[in-house]
């Protein structure tokens, strides 16, 4: 038996490796990648407070953020593909046509 | 129990469906070699269509359906009226204006009308879940969009940017929801509102709407969280950028409203202060950088920023005039946006042939009618006189005023002088005798799509700056379709 | 035993996060990725959710993560570049990062009285309790999901296509 | 019950399962020699043992004693970890096949290693993450030929992996619940009349899994992921010796687990096919026996089928093979599933 | 009839716009179409004072509909004293704007006239308007045709020339109308009300507490200060009277800041109003001097115009703020003068320049001997703005002057009287080198061509009945003056004291003493 607030201080955490591989990965594949994470980690609060309020609700919830992930990495990856037809590279620091 | 068939309720969306399903299926059935163009006509008349039954849901009794996961009141019914008429209008001058060889035809129409899907969903529901994966049609859709030119550097790069950062701020969207619903138990909005006095922790209520806020400003490219804007305009073709610059922002701030004024009614006294600071910043930011912009799409996306800030003003009023205001600011802020863009289009052409300012000199010359649209739709943006824009900004610092957030009134009026420098100096661009060898103007036959979307633009933009009335009571109806709201303005 | 599943792949699954970070290769991050979404799902069974727990893994290690290896492949994609911008990021990204991670933090713990316990086996969420909400309260999302599938198609069709000439 | 003999039962059960697992494997591949030359008019192999019946052993040994070369271009980590993957994906989806009847002991089932309420989506979770082996065996060994092999593998088995779950829905509506055992029990009163390929009216989805599970296996004629004439062996061209040895075997183990799952939710898993007309036997241990009998036998058959099917029919083109289930296969579950859902409203 | 006319007169310019939008753009035509257009304005506005009960106070051919609910804003219009002559003046400077544009807009004709057109109604507008946000719409409206055309009809050709003058104008006069909303804002979130009768009373009553009342007042002063301008807001005249078409020109200086100064900001804020005055006082004789002073020593004569017009813009702000009667009639008065005036100064500028391509007054010389009729209708014109009496702008000065004498300030008068001689000292100069003087190389040029370089027909028809007018007003103030006096009589008096104290009419003093001298 443990508390509830150890899965969502893990889940905090995760989502926060998230948002800093956001920041500072370089490659667009890996950046999508900690959007991924983030979205993980969010999955994990949902079932937690699922499991606190009983609520079937929460996993429902993370079904679908599931179902979206899924649509998101086709159409991100779609992209990915064409930014890389166009400048074989996928380095964030070179998708730099436009700057202010 | 419930008379009114859930059907009904969802009839707008139940058409879109349809429309862009049937898009896909001619388009498949369609000869390769022939022209698409048609599909875009089914398209608009599908939208048309949706415009036609979101009307007829003014006849139903507010209420909600599918086990309250989507409610039709006078709010959403504004609203849905308002995203199929910025459709309608993007999708005529996408028919005259989209590239004939492109190979993507059929897809762009059907993304179209489904993203319409997503966008008028979001303005009808009330479960939070609902919310979300409308959102996300949304968002999908104009990712997708905004990456149409993609053998152009800009164009994918524009996308992978939008798509990026679209996807971080849902993740902290979603973030909110979680911790929403774990203070609460539960994601329907109204439910929300109710649970949400009771609730045991409000760290985790305030750590979710924080969170929530972050996810939507996002989606109306408020600052601080606006980086993407400039540059998915840009990279976006221009009939895109037209249609992803109004409607899904509509929706959002129809979003923003559902999700405030429905879910924390009772935390007013928190957001109000938070949509202050965001909405001097959006003014502040979008207008700075817009001064200093060549390229005429950054510009005007630096603008927008701008008027997210001018529109996030109004949250700061009380009760049922604020809701008015802001839904009366994102249909003239719509109109004239979708109007200014698509007489770019009509100028620049889809793949942006003339991308600077300088482009346009001389075109009130070279192009008079054309011109004065464009003119027309500046002075609105401006917020002059007989506009919309004016009347919009005139509502939006009147109704901020009132509640009491008199500084606001006057940065933000500040600021309107302020971009009346950026707008002035396109218009005065335009308005200037031309060079002595002009680029070559791309030529587009002027159809009847253009044409008519064009006008509806512009009377839409001046009916709202002339004849507001009958406009402002359907927002005055929208609002009155909270209830926290209206009894937040008695005495 | 509960508190010994937690522990470890709550740590297997911190460790894959930060091999996701510190990893130079792509394919690396993505198996990192993977052991991540694997460890969850045991979390996920420690919470009572078994469906979720199995959909995560044919989801995001079955479909969502091959897709990116199948990406990772396709384009052959090297070792990231040191570059300039990713310093800036660094220097500029952890003091907000953490704080970020504090305010959750201290957000959760303040709130930690009033949040339950798990016991292990105590509510467990069956498919069929699962599908009773799904298919009747929440039918609309459901079916509307649809739409947004098919809006993924269509994008992935357009985008990543390359055109006849 | 505590929890250590809970976890020293479970143990046992483990380790005795892939024992014959493992052997299953082994005499699989024989079985297939044996077959494909009987089809192809020569012999097979017959020269360890009776009817060369050591030949497997043999073999084992030779992949075991052989030098493990590792090539010098290929990427180390993922070059070892692959064949594991896929060896261990193989390994790891018996375990919750109920293989023979509803026997308990202290209140665990004899006849599978856990009996879970979720099995099937288990299974299917195993299979999905069984993509990585072949995906990054080909891509770490840094060759163009491994690399094609993979890529069309992983594109295959994802592109089948739908039509081969949603042929199994229909299953799952008619019996509804996802626990194998439940769906074996499902179909045990009438004999062959109430299994699903027959009178669960299945038929279809049968024939959809049939196919689908080919290609997941990448077995002939959908074996693109290695075709020989090709891509000189496809992914595992740089793996020699035990690795090499580890995808065979995972091949072929993937091969018993889908015959187990079809024979599970189409051919009534170990009931036998005159259902309970003979009253079941007395005697503990032949009660015992008998689901095992049959539950392996369906098994057997659905092996030669395979094999029959990889002696016949040539192979597909990429195209072809995307194309057909894309087009085909994916529509063709998808109507099953409205069918059966129809059916299963009208039904009074 | 007297309750629509104020619609007709606003509407026709709007009708004769789109008009001229609709015609093919095929010669003179839409040239045509405006020149009928405004002279129905015109005619239309005569109405007003030949149907107007002189010596009454308060508003006359009001018309007050609902336009709007919520917020309440009314389409309320209406006419008095103080608003009768500009209308009137507004509508007889459409057709000379017209004639005077007549060769000199040779390209996108159709463009220019409907702009014309709709900066008419934009003017006639905000004179008319009695609801504070009609009022700010037509005030912000009129900006636009002329900052477009400016922009467009950039008369210098170094490069962003035009369009700099444009924008400089435009963000000079739209950033202070900023503040202005947010006090109307403000006005209404405590009043409920945009009109200006029912704001003035609820000012009056001391319902505003006086500490915003202060901040509103300065933003109205602030808005329409510029507008004028005021000494040091006027940085934007230089440059629009050096690039604007003449037609644009001749009306934007003046009236709708005078006006506005006087009906919103002495007549809302008396009080606030008052209290401003010594430092506007102040300004405004800096004002004349610093215009006058420059105006001498300029090189381009268009810069000299702007600058003379500051100077004598000052004047009027001058007379405002003593808050004497006759010192406000005098301003009125003046402000018509300097539209009269200064129209006539313009169209005449333009034709020179129309005809000699060059805004260098050091060019030009002895003029008269080949021009005569230009150079008298010069004279007459500089007389005017001098303010030689018998000519209308003496009567202007004089009250001003007089008033601020013996009212406001002895010395400011006596600075402000120095104004007036620098002014006749520009001026004449002006007419001396440009005139007079030894025969330039332009004057000797002009005998090799053919041309009649004297003024043509349609110049003579503007510019003559202009000359008349200074003349007519300068004998005869009292005809104006009677409508005037009733109006900003109100203005004059402290504010606390409403009981009408009654002061003998200065009309009836001035007709005596104006015929005199």
């Amino acid at each position: 038996m443990i508390p509830s607030s150890w899965y969502l201080i893990l889940s905090a955490v995760l989502f926060t490796m998230g948002v800093a591989g956001f920041l500072i990965k370089r490659s667009l594949i890996t950046v999508f990648m900690s959007i991924e994470l983030m979205l993980n980690a969010v999955n994990l609060s949902f079932v937690t407070f699922a499991h606190d309020w009983h609520a079937v609700k929460g996993q429902i919830f993370v079904f679908f953020v599931m179902m979206v992930a899924a649509a998101e990495a086709a159409v991100g990856l779609a992209i990915i593909i064409a930014i890389f037809r166009t400048r074989q590279t996928l380095n964030v620091d070179q998708i730099d046509l436009m700057k202010f | 129990m419930n008379p009114v068939p859930d059907l009904y309720r969802i009839l707008p969306e139940v058409v879109l469906t349809i429309t862009g399903v049937l898009v896909m299926l001619l388009d498949a059935a369609m000869p390769k070699t022939s022209r698409r163009r048609v599909l875009g006509w089914v398209a608009a008349f599908g939208t048309v269509a949706a415009l036609y039954a979101s009307l007829l849901q003014l006849n139903l009794p507010a209420g909600t359906a599918y086990y309250g996961t989507v409610q039709t009141d006078g709010f959403s019914i504004f609203f849905h009226v308002l995203i199929c008429a910025i459709v309608l209008v993007a999708l005529l001058v996408s028919l005259d204006t989209f590239p004939r060889n492109n190979q993507h035809t059929g897809e762009f129409y059907a993304l179209i009308t489904f993203g319409a899907v997503g966008m008028v969903l979001m303005t009808s529901a009330v479960e939070l879940l609902l919310v979300f994966i409308a959102l996300e049609i949304s968002s999908i859709t104009t990712y997708i969009l905004a990456g149409y030119r993609k053998t152009s550097g800009k164009g994918v790069e524009a996308a992978i940017k939008y798509f990026l950062l679209g996807s971080f701020a849902t993740g902290f969207l979603l973030y909110g929801i979680a911790l929403i619903f774990g203070a609460t138990g539960t994601t329907q909005i109204t439910e929300i509102a109710l649970r949400i006095p009771g609730a045991q922790s409000q760290a985790l209520v305030l750590g979710g709407l924080a969170l929530m806020l972050v996810g939507i400003l996002f989606k109306v490219s408020a600052a601080p969280f606006h980086v993407w804007t400039p540059d998915v305009y840009e990279g976006s073709p221009t009939p895109v950028v037209a249609l992803m610059s109004t409607a899904p922002k509509a929706a959002a701030f129809a979003l923003l409203i559902r999700v405030l004024w429905g879910a924390f009614p009772t935390l007013h006294s928190v957001w109000v202060p938070i949509l202050w600071v965001v909405a001097v910043l959006s003014m502040t930011v979008g207008n700075i950088a817009a001064l200093r912009q060549e390229n005429v799409k950054r510009m005007l996306a630096y603008s927008s920023i701008a008027h997210a800030g001018y529109l996030l003003a109004a949250f700061a009023g009380a009760g049922t005039a604020s809701i008015t205001a802001i839904a009366f600011y994102t249909a003239a802020y719509a109109a004239m946006n979708v109007g200014i863009f698509a007489a770019i289009t009509l100028a620049s052409g889809y793949d942006d042939s003339l991308p600077l300012i300088q482009d346009f000199r001389g075109l009130l010359h070279r192009a008079p009618v054309l011109a004065g649209l464009l003119l027309f739709f500046l002075i609105s943006l401006v917020g002059i006189p007989f506009t919309g824009g004016f009347f919009a900004k005139f509502l939006s610092f009147s109704t901020a005023v009132n509640g009491g957030a008199f500084w606001l009134a006057i940065i933000g009026l500040l600021n309107s002088g302020l971009a009346a420098g950026y707008y002035l100096r396109f218009a005065v661009t335009i308005a200037q005798p031309p060079v002595a060898n002009p680029p070559e103007l791309p030529t587009y036959r002027v159809g009847i799509a253009v044409a008519v979307g064009i006008v509806l633009a512009a009377g839409a933009t001046l009916i709202l700056g002339i004849a507001p009335g009958h406009i402002l009571d359907a927002a005055t109806s929208a609002a009155h379709s909270f209830p926290a709201a209206i009894s937040s303005t008695l005495p | 035993m509960h508190l010994a599943l937690f522990l470890i792949f709550a740590a297997v699954a911190l460790a894959g996060a930060a091999n996701l970070l510190l990893q130079k290769h792509p394919i690396n991050a993505a198996l990192s990725l993977i052991v991540v979404m694997s460890s969850l799902a045991v979390l996920y069974l420690l919470l009572g959710a078994e469906f979720l727990a199995i959909a995560q893994i044919i989801v995001y290690a079955g479909a969502i993560m091959v897709l990116f290896t199948f990406v990772i492949m396709l384009l052959n994609e090297g070792v990231e570049e040191k570059t300039h911008g990713s310093r800036v990021a660094k220097l500029l990204g952890f003091p907000a990062v953490t704080v970020f991670l504090a305010l959750i933090a201290s957000i959760i713990l303040s709130s930690e009285t009033h949040l339950g316990k798990v016991i292990i086996g105590e509510s467990i969420t069956t498919t069929q309790d699962l599908s009773a909400v799904l298919f009747r309260d929440l039918l609309l999302p459901f079916e509307i999901t649809s739409v947004l599938i098919l809006i993924a198609i269509l994008g992935a069709v357009a985008l990543a296509r390359k055109d006849e000439q | 019950m505590s929890i250590w003999l809970f976890l020293l039962l479970s143990l046992v059960k483990a380790v005795l399962v892939t024992i014959v697992f493992l052997m299953g494997v082994a005499y699989t591949v024989l079985l297939e020699r044996k077959l494909v030359g009987r089809i192809q008019n020569r012999w097979g192999p017959n020269r360890v043992g009776p009817f060369g019946l050591l030949q497997p052993l043999v073999d084992g040994a030779k992949s075991f004693l052989k030098e493990d070369m590792i090539p010098s271009g290929v990427y180390k980590p993922l070059y070892l970890l692959a064949p594991l993957i896929s060896l261990g994906c193989a390994l790891l989806s018996i375990a919750v096949v109920p293989f023979g009847g509803p026997m308990t002991w202290h209140g665990m089932r004899i006849f599978a290693i856990s009996d879970i309420n979720f099995g099937l989506l288990f299974l299917l979770g195993v299979t999905s993450v069984g993509v990585y082996g072949i995906a990054l065996a080909g891509w770490s060994s840094n060759n163009k030929y491994s690399l094609l092999g993979s890529m069309r593998s992983s594109a295959q088995m994802v592109s089948y992996e739908l039509a081969l779950g949603l042929s199994l829905v229909g299953v799952v509506l008619r019996t509804g619940s996802l626990r194998l055992s439940d769906i074996v029990s499902m179909q045990t009163v009438h004999g062959i009349a109430s299994w699903n390929i027959f009178g669960g009216g299945q038929f279809f989805a049968f024939f959809i899994y049939l196919i689908a599970a080919f290609a997941e296996t990448n077995r002939s004629p959908f074996d693109l992921v290695e075709a020989e004439s090709e891509l000189t062996g496809g992914y595992n061209t740089e793996y020699s010796s035990m690795k090499f040895a580890m995808f065979f075997m995972a091949e072929y183990g993937n091969m018993i687990t889908v015959g187990c799952v079809a024979t599970m939710l189409f051919l009534g898993g170990w009931s036998s096919p005159l259902g309970d007309l003979i009253p079941p036997p007395q005697n503990i241990i032949i009660q015992a026996l008998v689901p095992l009998f049959w539950f392996v036998a369906k098994v057997f058959c659905f092996l030669f089928l395979y094999i029959w099917v990889r002696g016949t029919l040539p192979r597909f083109r990429y195209d072809q093979l995307m194309s057909f289930g894309w087009k085909y296969l994916l529509p063709l579950a998808m109507l099953n599933i409205v069918g059966t859902s129809l059916w299963l409203a009208i039904r009074p | 009839m007297d309750t629509q006319i104020i619609s007709l007169i606003l509407l026709a310019p709007l009708v004769g716009a789109i008009l001229v939008a609709l015609v093919p753009d095929r010669g003179k035509l839409p040239a045509w179409v405006a020149l009928a257009t405004t002279v129905v304005t015109f005619l239309f506005t005569l109405h007003l004072p030949a149907h107007f009960h002189y010596g009454q106070a308060g508003f006359q051919f009001e018309s007050d509909c609902l336009w709007l609910p919520s917020p309440a804003i009314h389409y309320h219009v209406g006419v008095d004293g103080l608003s009768l002559w500009l209308i009137v003046l507004a509508g007889l400077l459409g057709p000379i704007g017209v004639l005077a544009s007549w060769n000199s807009i040779r390209d996108r004709r159709k463009t220019f006239y409907s702009l014309f057109l709709i900066q008419q109604t934009a003017m006639i507008g905000v004179f008319v308007a009695l609801d504070l946000m009609l009022y700010y719409g037509f005030w912000e409206l009129s900006l636009i045709p002329m900052a477009i055309l400016i922009a467009m009809y950039g008369r210098t050709q170094s490069d962003p020339g035009g369009p700099k003058a444009a924008l400089r104008f435009f963000l000079f006069t739209f950033i202070p109308s900023a503040p202005l909303l947010v006090a109307l804002l403000w006005l209404y979130a405590k009043t409920h009300t945009f009109d200006f009768t029912t704001l003035q009373q609820a000012i009056a009553s001391g319902t505003i507490p006086a500490g915003p009342l202060c901040w509103l007042s300065l933003a109205f002063l602030f808005a329409f200060a510029v507008k004028v301008p005021v000494f040091p807001l006027h940085g934007w005249l230089t440059d629009v009277f050096a690039e604007a078409p003449v037609a644009m020109a001749m009306v934007v200086a003046g009236k709708l800041g005078l006006y506005s100064l006087i009906r919103f900001h002495v007549g809302l804020f008396p009080v606030q109003a008052r209290a401003a005055a010594p430092w506007l006082l102040v300004l405004a004789v800096i004002g004349i001097l610093y215009g006058a002073l420059l105006a001498l020593v300029q090189k381009d004569f268009w810069r000299l115009l702007a600058y003379g017009t500051l100077s004598s813009l000052s004047f009027c702000v001058l007379g405002i703020y003593g808050f004497t009667l006759s010192g406000l009639d005098g301003s009125v008065y003046q402000t018509l003068n300097e539209g009269i005036i200064g129209a006539a100064l313009f169209v005449l500028f333009g034709l020179i320049y129309e005809r000699f391509g060059t805004s260098q007054i050091s060019v030009y010389g002895g003029l008269a001997s080949k021009t005569p009729a230009l150079a008298a209708t010069f004279t007459i014109a500089s007389l005017a703005l001098i303010g030689l009496p018998m000519l209308n702008g003496f009567v202007g000065e004089f009250l001003v002057l007089s008033s601020t004498f013996a009212g406001a300030s002895r010395t400011l008068a006596v600075i402000a009287t120095a104004g007036v001689i620098l002014s006749a000292a520009y001026m004449l100069q002006l007419i001396q080198r440009v005139f007079l003087g030894p025969i330039s190389d332009i004057a000797s040029n002009l005998e090799d061509h053919d041309r009649d370089f004297d003024l043509d027909f349609r110049e003579r028809l503007v510019l003559w009945p202009l000359a008349v007018l200074m003349l007519v007003m300068g004998l005869a103030p009292a005809l104006w003056l009677r409508a005037i006096e009733p109006a900003v009589q109100p203005a004059s008096l402290p504010a606390q004291v409403h009981a009408a104290r009654p002061t003998p009419p200065v009309s009836a003093q001035l007709v005596v003493s104006g015929g005199q001298q």
